[in-house]
């Protein structure tokens, strides 16, 4: 793929939390890239660093606990990461200031990205919304932020984006709480949608909500993306919600990528075992055998990973070799990574 | 960008990598760990320690009697031998201040510990029967709390006279209110959690649900606002000191001292600004405290 | 120029902070407090006027002439033209009112002596008052708050013994009326521009008293100059106010004297005169008075000060010296070799001196625990013999009750002032005599067998004579006592810095 | 939103019930005699058993309570031992001064506090957040009286700038509302340190900057109101505090208000005034617990359409 | 004889804005060592029901007959013995277990309230013996909740449940709040112990996959309402209310091949305070006709062991 058509760039992207317990690896070493108009699913287990990557992403890590250890992220070509390394000590005050101001320069183009480029969605649509503000408002808000139009203006858009997620726009003027968890979520992508960024980070956004509204949504934002033709970072654990909206898929385990490719590669060419298991694990609606196959154990500590592949532990392909270094991210086929020596192999000869 | 390396990451080895895996420690325990490395909490406590080694051995450490007079050096600034200086009877105000540690210290830590058992059990009962004992709970604690605390204090030291003991039952009376509330409060939200059902499920009798489940998992918020009753508690002797509802001379309590002083503030202002400090430190010490606990045992703060 | 004509008056309000709000502006009820006397001194005024360094009564009070008839009847003669605020001018019957209403509603301690039905009335001017009893200081008396002129017709209109108003309007003969009581805040009085005595006009156009009840916030309004004058501050901070430049420190010795009475009728350990010497031993009056008053008042031996003129001359006091080793063989001969606990009582104002006789106590093996009252309280407290010890301020032993304590009179309360319950027929017959003999001489002489007695059996531990200490602004002048520890507003002036 | 002023309202009269309740309850098993409080150390047995008889003492305590009820329900709240004089119209002279005192403490308190609280919130951990969270600890740590007597020493005395006591003029209020205000402002000022630290960890105050919001607006706009709410809900407990802190600092500013109005009345065992005043104070606690309840509501929207009842037509029209 | 006869169960909570019909006219049977799946919308009333079954809540009417006795008007004492026969397993394994109570703490609860061991040693044994049974390792015992992932937590739940040796139990979710991986370990661990004690399981989830794997029969419901009832299979290929319908479409499959049709439902979940005497579906289905609007459906059979409560079951 050219350089250009890449929407976001993430490359080797590692962060990590450091609390007073020790310091949690919550994101090792991941490269990906959307392209335009693409939807990509990031499927991983709670706490494999999916929302870490989506917040690392948009620049809203919780700073501290939250450090960025190495990585590059590029957004339409601009990197956003500092280069400025962090300061080595409390005395070292040269080294911070440099830091911090090259912070406020990358927040200073973060400000204009957020909501314009891209727009994120977080996991709850119960808490996502200002309670105290009209949610008619909350969506005019961001339109006003980037666009330079008059408030009357920016109501009455927000007024068309409340109508084009299916909710009247006479129910500007009202507060969250008189609104339905689907509702809610459809408000949230209302502002997410409102300046029409080139990218809509969800984070697991129909996991809150019942089958038959999570339905809706999922069918309104396909019906969007290709109205406006935005590109989507779908995070979810659902392999089902994957199957329904998504072109390509990526999954996470323990905070590294062990396998991404097409939906077919996925579905239907899946080689990491950790993926197996997971489509293993789940009871098939057309299957009726009567014992599932879960993978066995949990997923290691993300505070005290190992040095060796970090499925080493619950893996049912694993040989010695394994033990020796964390497994490389090996090509398959065209587009379908896999991280798993074993699973290279196999690649390989087919 | 290349990889970077903080200073959390240098002071972490490997080898303290694991740690965490230790098994067998109770959420107390934990709460306990990180208040340990709460270096607010820490200081409050260190501070509270100190002042209670002082309140126990005030004799050994004050170098005069807290009533011992000497005519010949009164109101004299700090020195070495009275490194507090002296009051307008030549009392020694650094060897009263050890001395009153014995009084604000002890009505205060016992007048909580009161309104704790009353305005807890109170509280504890209220949020766990709900419905009509609530109701009838909460609109007496309604009554008491629309006078003032303050005021319920001299009026309840009017009727019961001056005193220790009636000093003590007239700021318990002012502290159970809140006491009241907050306990309610704390165990309101433990009520809600899913363990209660589960007990319930089980059959366990209302009692014991109290007793073993809400009271331990409250204790902790329950804690936190309690160390800072303490603190309040402590002002409000001092204030009843002033207003001459206190401890009767000479008993050296730090309000009674500095409403002594206060006459003399523009000539001898050692003599309100030790007592004050006095004060105004153990205050803070426990105000401290509490912070650093509900730091500590809060999650969502951190 | 010296301010007697009308053109030289000031046109300027001085604001007084004082201690308390009064409960009532009208005279003649009980003592109401030296603050209040102040402010009813500028509205009303006496009889007459006890003279602040004899302690005797002068006629230039609102009467010519007072005169012993009798032991029992005592001529007076009104001066004349003297007018009420409310025009009406002063009268032998207005006299009479007041004294048939103070008999009627027993609310004064000191209207019990006389018997109002004899009085003789002779003219709008003259009259005749009569006492059930020889009482020689009768005169004196007639020096104090309760018979201040009030005008009979005002206060008739409020209901005379019964009164319940707060104030009377227009009531006094004095330099100034009150024209505004907002309470709980100040209280206004204005010169009284019809005052009898055209020469001795008030200076000031008025009055504002303000109510600060903290000893130190009131001295601080003066120092602040929000106020121009705060009376009764303490008197051991005088230093501190001497010390400030901005404002002067004015001590003026009230003729009161302060003393620790022992109770010696409540079968306590007093009862003992060993335990009394015990603790005139132990108590270090000198100490007590240079912290208690800064030094500044006179020591006294017994009730009778030395600004009395019945004072024996004696001061054993000033150069006693504290004999610790003494007391305690006192102690121990009565049968306290293991110390005692007492109890004192107190109603606030006296901490100071009194931790310092806890302490000196203390030495000896005396625990004094000490109990705080209200007032009322302690009073009724005093009355049901409660308590073992406490410290007065009260006027010379010349009119006191402690002298009158075993007189024979049936007083009620007689425990109360200075009772502490000492009496054997000895000492009443000396009080007898000196309260009721007309002759000086005599009278002095029972006066200073009364004070040996007293030495000889250690009937209390006098201490010091009390002074008033005045914070003011600097130019103020003129500040006076009445004989009997009120201060006089009445003639203030600016020396003009 | 009318009926739930009017339910509120109504609420009062339990509790208000219940402080006549406890006021007279306090009186009666108070030592000592009112009588000889009122009359002379020389009164007769025979007038004592009058004035007894007059006041009403011998009646059964019923009786007593009973009277005093329709008393205190027909606005007399007894005359003064002191001054003769209806408790209700000396309290009510003296009131005006206290709510001066009180509420401009309390809203000076919140307009300064608040803010401060959310500038330590914000910045978290910093120079400024330290030194907003000292100061507050020992502004909450000094007595009262303390402060108020070293107000006057600094500003009335050394500087000269303020009046030291009350005189009714404006600038008289400086020291004394100062003096409550101080502890106040630490208090509030903790608790909005404490809410804001909570409410910028939610879920909105990121989707708010994941519009590309300025943080100043992220705060102000987003996080100040959500903030508000529980720091206006504790105004009821810092209006005891408040009313409490009145009560010294009127006695030495020389204030004329209910609180010093009440302690001399403590002092003197004048229990009508005792009565009165607290009655009175506790029905101005509760008024303006309704204040603050129905400003609450106003404030956080959950609760404004609970009780307005406007959403009901729209919800049914969404369906 | 069925283990458990539910016959018009109603749970109504009055609320301020009024009478709130959690659970209404709820009537099934529940066969012994069967699983019936509870399905359905998040506040239809699912939790309620299986609360009042076990007399966490007390029933506003109805019977609850248990091994051929009626527990509802049961006294509270001789109900405890019941109590034991009848258990439940919660949603959240985060909230569901004192945070201040061991793992062998927690597990001997149970036995200690009814006095079921005989000294320290037998509690031990009967602990340690439930911990085996659940796949908890022993060393484990002295941790706290904290320390343990979601799934071991479960497994305390289940040992808790499990300790009175009961024959019923409510499964409240007891897989929603787990990763998939996890999931199927439980799911497995549940099917297990069934088989082994012969247990009656009312299984309640929104999850569709789940319930279909570890159901006999499912019941649908609809706010407090069962819609529909019928054995798994028979359900999946056949169902016939059209909520049923929906929810079925609406599930999203893990699969690129098998894409089918939606039925996209209008609208959300009306509130169940207070609701009118007609179908309550009408409001959001596509197939609502004037008698859906204005009377409430039966439950009727529609043969083949198969309930439906619609006025146009089997026309559309
Ligand atoms: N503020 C924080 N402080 C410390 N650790 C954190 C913080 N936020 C996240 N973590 C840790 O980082 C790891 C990754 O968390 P993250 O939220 O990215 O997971 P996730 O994949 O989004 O999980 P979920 O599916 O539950 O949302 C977890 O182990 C988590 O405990
Ligand atoms: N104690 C209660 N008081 C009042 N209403 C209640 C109570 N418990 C439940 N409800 C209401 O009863 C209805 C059914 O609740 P229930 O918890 O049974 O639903 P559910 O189907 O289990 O939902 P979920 O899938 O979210 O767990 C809901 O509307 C709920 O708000
Ligand atoms: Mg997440
Ligand atoms: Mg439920």
């Amino acid at each position: 793929m050219a350089e250009n058509s890449k929407l976001l760039e993430v490359k080797n992207l590692t962060v990590h939390y450091e609390t007073d317990e020790g310091i949690v690896e919550a994101v090792n070493d991941i490269s990906f890239h959307i392209a335009p108009g693409e939807i990509l699913g990031v499927v991983g287990e709670t706490g494999a660093g999916k929302t870490t990557i989506a917040r690392s992403i948009m620049g809203l890590l919780p700073k501290p606990p939250a450090h960025v250890i190495s990585g590059s992220i590029q957004i339409e070509g601009q990197e956003m990461l500092s280069d400025k390394p962090e300061s080595k000590g409390f005395f070292d005050f040269a080294q911070k200031r440099a830091r911090s101001a090259d912070e406020r320069r990358l927040e200073r183009i973060y400000r204009e990205i957020r909501g314009k480029k891209i727009s994120m969605m977080f996991q709850d649509p119960m808490t996502a919304l200002n309670p105290v503000l009209y949610v008619g408002d909350q969506i005019a808000e961001v339109i006003k932020i980037h666009e330079n139009v008059s408030e009357a203006q920016a109501r009455e858009r927000a007024g068309e984006m409340l109508e084009l997620v299916g909710i009247p726009a006479d129910r500007y003027k009202e507060y969250p709480h008189q609104f339905s968890g689907g509702m809610k979520q459809r408000v949230v992508i209302a502002i997410a949608l409102a300046c029409h960024p080139n990218l809509i980070i969800a984070d697991e956004p129909t996991t809150a909500l019942d089958v038959t509204i999570q339905a809706q949504i999922l069918e309104m934002l396909r019906d969007l993306q290709k109205k406006f033709g935005t590109a989507i970072m779908l995070i979810t654990h659902d392999f089902g919600v994957v199957a329904e909206i998504c072109d390509r898929c990526m999954v996470i385990y323990a905070g590294e990528k062990v396998e991404e490719g097409t939906l077919e590669d996925i579905f239907d060419n899946r080689v990491h075992p950790y993926t197996v298991g997971l489509f293993d694990s789940m009871p098939d609606m057309y299957d009726n055998s009567l014992r599932l196959k879960p993978i066995k154990g949990l997923m290691p500590n993300p505070m005290d990973l190992p040095s060796y592949c970090s499925f080493y532990d619950r893996c049912s392909v694993r040989c010695d070799a394994c033990k020796d270094g964390a497994p490389v991210l090996r090509e398959i086929n065209r587009g379908h990574f896999a991280a798993c020596s074993a699973a290279a192999g196999r690649g390989e000869v087919e | 960008m290349s990889k970077i390396t903080t200073p959390a990451m240098v002071k972490l080895n490997k080898k303290t990598k694991g740690r965490h895996k230790e098994t067998g420690n109770t959420p107390m325990q934990e709460g306990l760990k990180r208040l340990r490395k709460n270096k607010t909490a820490m200081a409050g406590m260190i501070i509270i320690l100190f002042l209670i080694i002082i309140a126990i051995f005030a004799p050994l450490i004050a170098p005069y009697g807290y009533q011992e007079q000497s005519y010949t050096e009164v109101r004299l600034g700090p020195s070495l031998q009275h490194l507090f200086g002296t009051d307008h009877l030549g009392r020694d105000i650094f060897s009263r201040c050890v001395y009153g540690t014995r009084y604000s210290l002890p009505i205060g830590l016992i007048c909580t510990l009161l309104g704790l058992v009353i305005g807890g059990g109170l509280g504890l009962v209220a949020a766990y029967f709900g419905g009509r004992t609530d109701n009838i709970i909460m609109r007496i604690i309604d009554i008491i709390q629309a006078i003032p605390s303050i005021l319920l204090c001299i009026a309840l030291v009017a009727i019961l006279g001056n005193g220790m003991w009636q000093l003590v039952v007239a700021i318990t009376a002012g502290t159970i209110q809140g006491m009241t509330k907050n306990v309610r409060a704390a165990v309101f939200m433990v009520r809600n959690n899913e363990y209660v059902n589960s007990s319930k499920s089980i059959g366990v009798s209302d009692f014991q649900i109290m007793i073993r489940h809400l009271v331990p998992n409250a204790v902790g918020i329950i804690v936190i606002n309690a160390v800072g009753v303490v603190a309040t508690s402590i002002l409000t002797i001092s204030s009843l000191s002033y207003l001459g509802v206190g401890l009767v001379a000479p008993t050296p309590e730090w309000g009674a001292i500095l409403a002594e002083g206060k006459q003399y503030m523009a000539v001898a202002p050692h003599m309100v600004y030790f007592p004050g400090l006095m004060i105004a430190i153990t205050v803070v010490a426990f105000y401290l405290f509490g912070n650093g606990l509900r730091d500590a045992l809060d999650p969502r703060l951190k | 120029e010296e301010g007697t004509s009308g053109e030289s008056l000031s046109d300027e309000i001085l604001t007084v902070a004082i201690e308390a709000e009064p409960n009532t502006l009208v005279p003649d009820v009980t003592f109401l407090g030296n603050h209040i006397s102040a402010i009813l001194r500028l509205i009303y005024e006496p009889l007459v006027i006890q003279d602040v360094t004899t302690m005797e009564a002068t006629d230039n009070g609102l009467v010519t002439k007072v005169e012993n008839v009798d032991d029992t009847h005592i001529a007076i003669t009104l001066r004349e033209g003297v007018k009420f605020q409310s025009g009406k001018e002063f009268t032998t019957a207005d006299v009479q009112y007041q004294f048939e209403q103070g008999i009627r509603g027993g609310r004064s301690d000191f209207y019990y002596m006389w018997d109002p039905e004899n009085n003789e009335i002779i003219d709008d001017y003259n009259m005749v008052l009569a006492l059930h009893t020889p009482w020689a200081q009768a005169t004196e008396l007639l020096g104090f708050d309760v018979y201040l002129a009030v005008d009979s017709e005002v206060l008739g209109a409020a209901g005379g013994a019964d009164a319940t108003v707060q104030y009377l309007e227009n009531a006094g003969t004095g330099k100034y009326r009150m024209t505004e009581w907002v309470p709980g805040q100040y209280i206004m009085l204005e010169r009284n521009e019809d005052y009898w005595d055209k020469d001795n006009m008030g200076y000031y156009a008025g009055y504002k008293f303000v109510f600060i009840t903290d000893t130190s916030a009131r001295a601080m309004s003066v120092q602040s100059g929000d106020a121009d004058l705060a009376l009764n501050c303490a008197v051991s901070d005088y230093s501190v106010y001497d010390a400030d430049p901005s404002v002067q420190a004015m001590v003026l010795e009230s003729g009161n004297s302060s003393v620790l009475f022992l109770n010696s009728g409540n079968g306590g350990p007093f009862a003992d005169e060993r335990v009394r010497e015990a603790v005139y031993w132990l108590l270090d009056i000198k100490s007590i008075k240079e912290v208690g008053i800064s030094g500044l008042g006179k020591y006294v031996d017994t009730t009778i000060s030395p600004l009395c003129p019945m004072w024996d001359g004696i001061a054993q006091n000033e150069t006693k010296e504290v004999d610790v080793e003494k007391a305690k063989a006192l102690l121990a001969e009565a049968g306290y070799e293991d110390g005692m606990t007492v109890k004192a009582r107190i109603n606030n104002s006296v901490t100071a001196v009194l931790s310092m006789i806890q302490e000196q106590l203390r030495v000896g093996g005396i625990e004094m625990e000490i109990e705080v009252a209200e007032t009322q309280v302690h009073f009724a407290a005093l009355a049901e013999g409660d308590y073992d010890l406490y410290i007065s301020t009260q006027q010379c032993g010349y009119y006191s009750e402690a002298v009158r304590t075993t007189d024979g009179y049936t007083y009620s309360f007689s425990d109360v002032f200075g009772g502490c319950g000492y009496s054997n027929e000895e000492y009443a017959e000396i009080c007898q005599r000196a309260l009721t003999t007309y002759d000086v001489t005599e009278r002095k002489e029972a006066y200073a067998q009364l004070q040996q007695h007293f030495r000889d059996h250690y009937v209390s531990v006098a201490l010091y004579t009390t002074v008033n200490l005045e914070v003011a602004r600097k130019d103020l002048e003129n500040i006076n006592l009445y004989g009997i520890g009120i201060v006089d507003l009445s003639n203030l002036r600016s020396t003009g810095e | 939103m009318v009926k739930y002023i009017i339910k509120r309202i109504l609420y009062i009269i339990p509790v208000m019930f219940g402080i006549i309740v406890m006021v007279f309850i306090m009186k009666a098993v108070t030592p000592g005699d009112p009588v000889l409080e009122l009359l002379p150390l020389t009164a007769t047995e025979e007038s004592k058993e009058n004035l007894r008889e007059e006041l009403g003492l011998n009646d059964p305590i019923i009786v007593q309570f009973g009277k005093y009820v329709v008393g205190v329900l027909h606005g007399d709240l007894g005359t003064s031992y002191k001054t003769k004089q209806p408790v209700l119209s000396e309290v009510a002279e003296r009131l005006p001064n206290t709510i001066i005192l009180a509420v401009w403490a309390l809203f000076i308190a919140q307009i300064i506090a608040t803010p401060l609280g959310i500038w330590a919130a914000v910045k978290q951990n910093s120079a400024v957040d330290n030194i907003i969270v000292v100061f507050t600890m020992f502004g909450a740590s000094v007595p009262n009286f303390w402060l108020a007597l070293m107000l006057i020493q600094w500003f009335a005395i050394n500087l000269g700038w303020l009046p030291s006591m009350y005189n009714g003029s404006l600038i008289s209020w400086i020291l004394p509302i100062s003096a409550i205000l101080v502890g106040s402002i630490a208090h509030t000022a903790r608790a909005a340190r404490t809410n804001m630290l909570e409410v910028i960890r939610q879920d909105y105050i990121m989707t708010a900057r994941a519009k590309g919001q300025k943080e100043g607006t992220v705060i102000f706009k987003h996080a100040f109101r959500n903030t508000l709410i529980p720091v206006i809900a504790s105004i009821g407990s810092a209006l005891g505090s408040l009313l409490g802190g009145s009560l010294i600092v009127e006695q030495i500013f020389a204030v004329p208000g209910v609180g010093k109005y009440i302690s001399d009345a403590v002092s003197a065992r004048n229990y009508p005034a005792l009565q009165g005043g607290i009655i009175v104070i506790a029905l101005l606690c509760c008024i303006i617990n309704i204040i603050v309840d129905v400003l609450y509501t106003v404030v956080d929207p959950r609760l404004k359409t609970t009780f307005m009842k406007s959403s009901k037509k729209r919800v049914k029209e969404a369906v | 004889m069925p283990l458990l006869e539910i016959k018009n169960v109603k749970k109504y909570y009055s609320t301020p804005r009024g009478l709130l019909h959690a659970v209404d006219d709820v009537t099934m049977n529940i066969e012994k060592g069967k699983t019936i799946g509870i399905v359905g919308e998040s506040g239809c009333g699912k939790s309620t029901l299986g609360k009042t079954l076990i007399r966490m809540e007390d029933a506003t009417a109805g019977e609850i007959w248990f091994d051929g006795q009626e527990i509802t008007g049961m006294q509270h004492h001789e109900f405890r013995k019941m109590r034991m026969k009848m258990q439940m397993i919660f949603q959240d394994p985060y909230s569901s277990l004192d945070p201040r109570m061991s793992v062998y703490q927690l597990i001997a609860e149970p036995i200690q309230t009814y006095k079921l061991a005989q000294g320290k040693k037998d509690l031990e044994e009967k602990v340690f013996g439930l911990m085996e049974e659940v796949g908890l390792a022993k060393r484990l015992s002295n941790s706290y909740p904290h320390e343990l992932d979601g799934g071991r937590r479960q497994r305390i739940g289940i040992a808790r449940a499990l300790s009175l040796d009961p024959e019923f139990i409510v499964c409240d979710e007891p897989v929603s709040a787990l990763d998939v991986s996890i999931q199927a370990q439980i799911l497995n661990l549940l099917m297990d112990l069934q088989k082994d004690k012969d247990l009656t399981y009312m299984f309640i989830t929104h999850d569709m996959s789940v319930v279909k794997h570890i159901s006999d029969d499912i019941a649908v419901m609809y706010l407090g309402q069962v819609v529909e009832k019928a054995g798994f299979e028979e359900l999946f290929a056949r169902p016939l209310h059209p909520y049923s319908k929906a929810l079925f479409s609406a599930i999203p499959v893990p699969s690129i091949h098998n894409r089918r049709e939606r039925i996209l439902l209008k609208g959300e979940i009306t509130s169940p305070v207070n609701p009118k005497p007609c179908c309550r579906f009408a409001a959001r289905c596509p197939h609502a006709e004037d008698i859906c609007r204005q009377t409430e459906p039966k439950l009727r059979d529609m043969g083949n062991g198969h309930f439906c409560k619609c006025h146009r079951a089997g026309e559309v």
